[in-house]
């Protein structure tokens, strides 16, 4: 390559400073040399110090701070764990009676999806990905509506302007623009309202989380997003996915903050979230959450963990388990009786059956629905298909 | 929402001469000044107006929240006009060159496309995506892709295309005003061609789906779009020296497809050919072609020819004239049309 | 490199029942053994042996760096994928379903499809992008989508799909093999189908771009790909019923298309239906319905029609039997063919 | 919404707890409570505090470091930088005369394009951006080959594997997951081989940027990526592209160093690069180096960057050009003289005549070429179409 370059006539540097230079503390110089004017952009826009996450997971059980809980909450959030619990369990039967096509259930997570439906107050917007039917239902959507997904009958079951809850996303990631698009425009328009997205461990590695937090960031966009380390995506285990101190530290990417909470302690991924969405709303800009938290049950019924993960590996986090964690907090503050929990149990095994009865009848469809929808009104081109259905319809009938 | 006539609209100008580009700038003011939802959002927009100048001064207009230079990531933007729109704004995004409109695909196949219907209609999404398409302006690889054909087998969206300055102004109008999603292409080498036009015209605002033929004519039919529609009115004027007397048809918007308007062109003059940049294989013209072929079968005097790009990368600036359908192989398809049967 | 024989051959195996997916793991087996340079890569392939286990085993067998469990994020994986063929490695990537390939398409139209183009042969990009794809398994949305029209519309790709247990098995290998990109479209209802099959047929590694008569037939062919050759082939035995003898074709490649076998059959039946599971505007039949009629024009008897998936985004489980075209729509377009001329 | 839900009738919780909780410091509760076992992944992976990059940018000129400089270096450095400078010009005053179709200069950036050829092996790889025409020239490739692109008779001129450099990627931050996976597979074959990938400040928003800096610190890859923070993403400023603090420090969210630098110090440039390279080959993963630099052209010759930012802004950049800090230190060393200078110049200006002479010649190109190297042969679709092309131009020539 002996050619007219830069280079003067070699592609390799001709000296090398044969040393290997020393740790970049020690060989760091003064900042600033004799008659030198830094350039602007020339120091950190913010510190990063307070983006940086918690060093251990936040909790609140377990601490002292679980004395001054709000007996109220914990009563209340204790219920919707139980009704949580019992409802997975119920989707999952539903899936071996054909009733549902798939469910990914949240069995150990329901204390990120209980705390993530009610940090929210009516006006806020939540985004679920495919996971969370549990917050959504939380949130007070009709279940069977969001279950319809699941179910089969259509991509969608509940109004999202209706309910303020986006549709449940299957593509990994691609609802956290939205959300970001959403509480921006919501702001524009002088509400304060706040979105919540919520996304898996593995939906981190996805562009579309990076593209949203950014445009977030940048916007400052009224939006919290909830990360559910649940330690898995499928079969892939974190440390596959990841090389960061902790998925928190994304934040610091972004200059938003970040926080790490144990996600099986209901009251406190209750108090993280309540925070993020009220520095959302007070013009705070966003916030990531990583909830630390375990997927108990397979990825979906249709799943085989036993192909990737021992049954001796789930132990630590059965004995952390949100619902136990916050009964015990309830007794050892005299909180609640057995009699209480029973009735707790009760209401959702009644939750269950109702469901069960709702899920066992077979949803109404109207093939020609196939062509609503799709455009605002039907195409020139959709009418003339709508039509030849019509006929193959009208002719077996005949 | 989405009303397309301005609140405070401004004597009726006079038709002067306009280029593409600026008719294009004045249907986003205008339709900016007539609804307070709309919102402009891409890379470049805002401070420096486009790159191709096409949102110069709205910013200043209207200021950075209506017209907002978003961070670089083109999914980014159309994710977030998602967002946008599920709170009943009505985003006009713009991709700065076809080819950077890939990383938004998922976005559009996965949620533009399909949410109104998800939703059983209760989410739709009025997002209009400007994409400057096409090539002919010496543009370095990846500024000259024609990606319609990919746009156009995504059910969900509409697909439309201006070739003159009116149209360009109307179009856009009509698209920004429509409660669905328009992927609107913008061909890049027509920007500077300038027309006598004014915004003011009774037929400023043509309805979506509707073909227009640019030129009559009773020997064949030239069925095009966009930048190759002054090819094929060249091509028709000069074909008049074979004795030739061409129609040509502007599909305008390619989804909905105005099957109305081709079909009766092609009963009429029995042979027709399809022109346009992209390439060939499974192209646009694939569809026009067979659909002209099932509906107008017992018309047809010879089989329906395309006219298109090769199946190649789009080549490097100085090949490029040899990639792009010009007169001579227009006339050549022509030729081809069996004329001795 | 990128040899289809493998080094140490075990003892040649009888025909015995195999499903495809059962092929498609032993193909991905030999190529792995037959050539150090290949290497599997995606989400979920290593250690669960991949969501329909097509990839079983495949990680015990030649170790975490052969065959890899990547993070979950499209375009990082081919991307990389790139990467390691500009290095000489020959990447196999699977992407989990259809509809998580398209964040990976800019990646695919702007570098894997151009590449060796672009760097005038010296960087080729001999990559097979493996997709499970297409309907009818009950998969909720997202699932089920056939998204072969945007792959074919992208010039520098080679799109191929088996519809038989030993074409699963030859066409991997021969794609695998290949030094240009292939996107290998797996019919994912047909997975668990069972055939008489041996990996050591002699007919086992067809060649890309060539089409095969599955049934010879007269009056009429039926052109068909992946999912919808079973519907075909089913339609054909119905058909007889009616006195019709229909010819079915299975194109196998998409790109290179096989002219040379679709014309011949055309001429000699004179009618043709194009049958698969896409939405139909602007999808593959539109290219195959354009072409034939290009090229066997006075040959046919009548149009040459289209039966596809409707124009609307992929439906729910339980509507998706009224989307796929089945036997009787097949039937009802073999009606149409103007049987009266 | 009086519906079975496991919010018990309503959408919107009961009770919130009213007061404002406090900062999370003050709350933090102690890590473990009474009888907890801490579930796996409770703990930081690593320990952040090694990624932060460095507070302000490296510097060696303008500090004491500079006066132990390799002075061998520090003239090669100049030389190149001073060649890189006139090359520049050059290229852009080949626009006006329509020798090339666009020039996207490095003007006050050529520390940062000539460290990032320098500091490389001859078997490790460079992925440049659009921009990174010097880098690419730098590294002894013919100047002619790498501007085939921008003259457009090709896509790319030079050849990949025998250069070792990818071709000049235009869509942004695309390059970057190839370098992780060209350097991962060096890596699979045992080569000590490096990668080093360029992209600008606007391409740290892509999701791309994020997916290959997510693998390559989960592979351990031995790649480096070089961040030029220009200001500038064509008239997109950079407190419009993120809020960072820096872009160094979104290499924390993925687990691997950050380092920043001033991008017009070509010693501080070559030494913290060199330092990455180093450490990626010996098995240390990646390394995001930002350098802050200034684009002092326009973002091309086609643009008009008066129509985003003021001359007056230059004017600290000017002062701190990097030719200029390099040649103080050199004198100040007593390394150079003047006549040593007007030899660098002279030397510059004999590479841009024999640019012009060479770039003044007419490519000669074959139609029938835009067939070639689709495919590794030609499908019988392109057969047919080529022999349509020349049967046009045999008709054209008769
Ligand atoms: C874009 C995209 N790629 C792939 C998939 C297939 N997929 C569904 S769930 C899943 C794993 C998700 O893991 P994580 O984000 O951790 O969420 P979790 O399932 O643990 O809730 C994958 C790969 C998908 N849905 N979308
Ligand atoms: C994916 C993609 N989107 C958009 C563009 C158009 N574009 C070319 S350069 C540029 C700005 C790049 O800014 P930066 O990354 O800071 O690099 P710089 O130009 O400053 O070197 C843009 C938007 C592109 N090339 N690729
Ligand atoms: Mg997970
Ligand atoms: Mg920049």
């Amino acid at each position: 390559m002996a050619r007219s370059s830069l280079a003067s006539g070699s592609g390799k540097p001709a000296t090398r400073s044969g040393k290997r230079p020393g740790t970049t503390a020690a060989a760091r110089p003064e900042t600033t040399g004799p008659g030198h004017t830094p350039p602007p952009g020339w120091r950190p826009m913010t510190d990063p110090a307070p983006l940086l996450p918690d060093p251990e997971p936040f909790r609140v059980l377990g601490t002292p701070a679980a004395a001054d809980a709000d007996p109220v909450l914990m009563r209340e959030l204790y219920e919707a764990l139980v009704r949580g619990r019992r409802f997975n369990r119920q989707a999952t039967a539903l899936t071996q009676q054909g009733r549902l096509a798939v469910y990914p259930s949240t069995t150990g997570q329901e204390a990120c999806e209980v705390a993530a439906a009610r940090c929210l107050g009516e006006r806020d917007w939540l985004f679920p990905s495919y996971r969370d039917t549990l917050a959504v239902v939380a949130r007070g959507v009709d279940p069977v509506e969001v279950l319809t997904l699941l179910r089969g009958d259509w991509h969608n079951g509940y109004d999202p302007a209706a309910t303020r809850v986006a549709p449940l996303s299957t593509p990994l990631a691609t609802q956290l623009p939205h959300a970001v698009g959403l509480a921006h425009a919501a702001r524009l328009r002088g509400d304060d309202t706040v979105a919540l997205a919520l996304v898996g461990d593995g939906g981190t590695s996805e562009g579309d989380f990076h593209e949203a937090l950014n445009f977030a960031a940048v916007w400052k966009a009224p939006v919290v997003f909830l990360v559910q380390n649940n330690g898995f995506a499928i079969s892939v285990p974190l440390h596959k996915q990841t090389a960061a101190p902790s998925l928190a530290h994304k934040a610091v990417g972004y200059g938003m903050p970040g926080r790490l909470v144990d996600g099986n302690d209901a009251l406190a991924v209750h108090q993280v979230l309540t925070e993020a969405v009220e520095r959302a709303r007070g013009g705070g800009g966003p916030t990531l959450v990583e909830a630390l938290t375990y997927r108990i049950d397979a990825h979906t019924n249709a799943d085989d963990a036993t192909r990737y993960r021992d049954a001796a590996d789930l132990e630590p986090w059965r004995a952390h388990d949100p619902l136990v964690l916050l009964e015990n907090a309830l007794r050892d503050r005299d909180l609640v009786d057995d009699a209480e929990l029973r009735a707790v149990e009760a209401g959702a095994e009644e939750m269950a059956a109702e469901l069960r009865r709702r899920m066992n009848a077979d949803p109404v469809l109207d093939p020609m629905s196939l062509f609503d929808h799709v455009y605002a009104s039907r195409t020139t081109q959709l009418r003339e298909q709508a039509a030849r259905l019509r006929a193959e319809l009208d002719a077996e009938e005949a | 929402m989405g009303t397309a006539t301005a609140p405070a609209a401004p004597a009726k100008a006079a038709r002067k001469p306009a280029t593409m580009a600026q008719a294009l700038n004045r249907a986003l003011h205008d339709s900016l000044a007539a609804d307070p939802t709309v919102h402009v959002l891409g890379e470049d927009v805002g401070t420096l107006g486009g790159v191709f100048r096409i949102t110069d001064g709205l910013a200043a207009a209207f200021g950075p929240e209506r017209v907002t230079d978003t961070p670089l990531a083109e999914a980014g933007i159309l994710g977030t006009a998602v967002g946008m729109a599920m709170y009943g704004l009505r985003p006009v995004v713009e991709m700065q060159f076809d080819a950077f409109g890939y990383p938004a695909l998922e976005q559009l196949i996965s949620h533009v496309a399909k949410m109104r219907n998800r939703t059983r209609g209760t989410m739709p999404m009025p997002i209009t995506v400007r994409i400057p398409y096409g090539g002919g302006i010496g543009g370095v690889e990846h500024h000259s892709d024609s990606s319609e054909a990919y746009y156009l087998h995504t059910p969900g969206l509409q697909v439309v295309t201006p070739a003159t300055v009116a149209d360009a102004y109307g179009l856009l109008r009509a698209s920004i005003a429509s409660d669905d999603p328009v992927i609107f292409l913008e061909p890049k080498r027509l920007y500077w061609g300038k027309a006598d036009w004014s915004p003011d015209e009774p037929e400023t605002v043509p309805p979506l789906g509707r073909a227009v033929v640019r030129r009559p004519g009773r020997s064949a039919t030239l069925i095009t779009y966009g930048p190759s529609v002054p090819v094929c009115l060249e091509a028709a004027e000069a074909a008049t020296a074979e004795g030739w007397d061409l129609e040509v048809v502007d599909l305008r918007s390619l989804m909905p497809f105005d099957d109305e308007t081709v079909c009766a062109s092609v009963r009429r003059t029995g042979r027709a050919v399809v022109v346009h940049e992209s390439s060939g294989f499974a192209g646009t013209g694939a569809e026009i072609a067979a659909r002209v072929m099932e509906r107008c079968f017992h018309h047809l005097e010879a089989p329906v020819l395309r006219v298109t790009g090769f199946d190649i990368p789009y080549p490097p600036p100085m090949l490029e004239r040899y990639h792009l359908p010009g007169v001579d192989r227009v006339l050549d398809a022509v030729a081809r049309l069996q004329w001795e049967d």
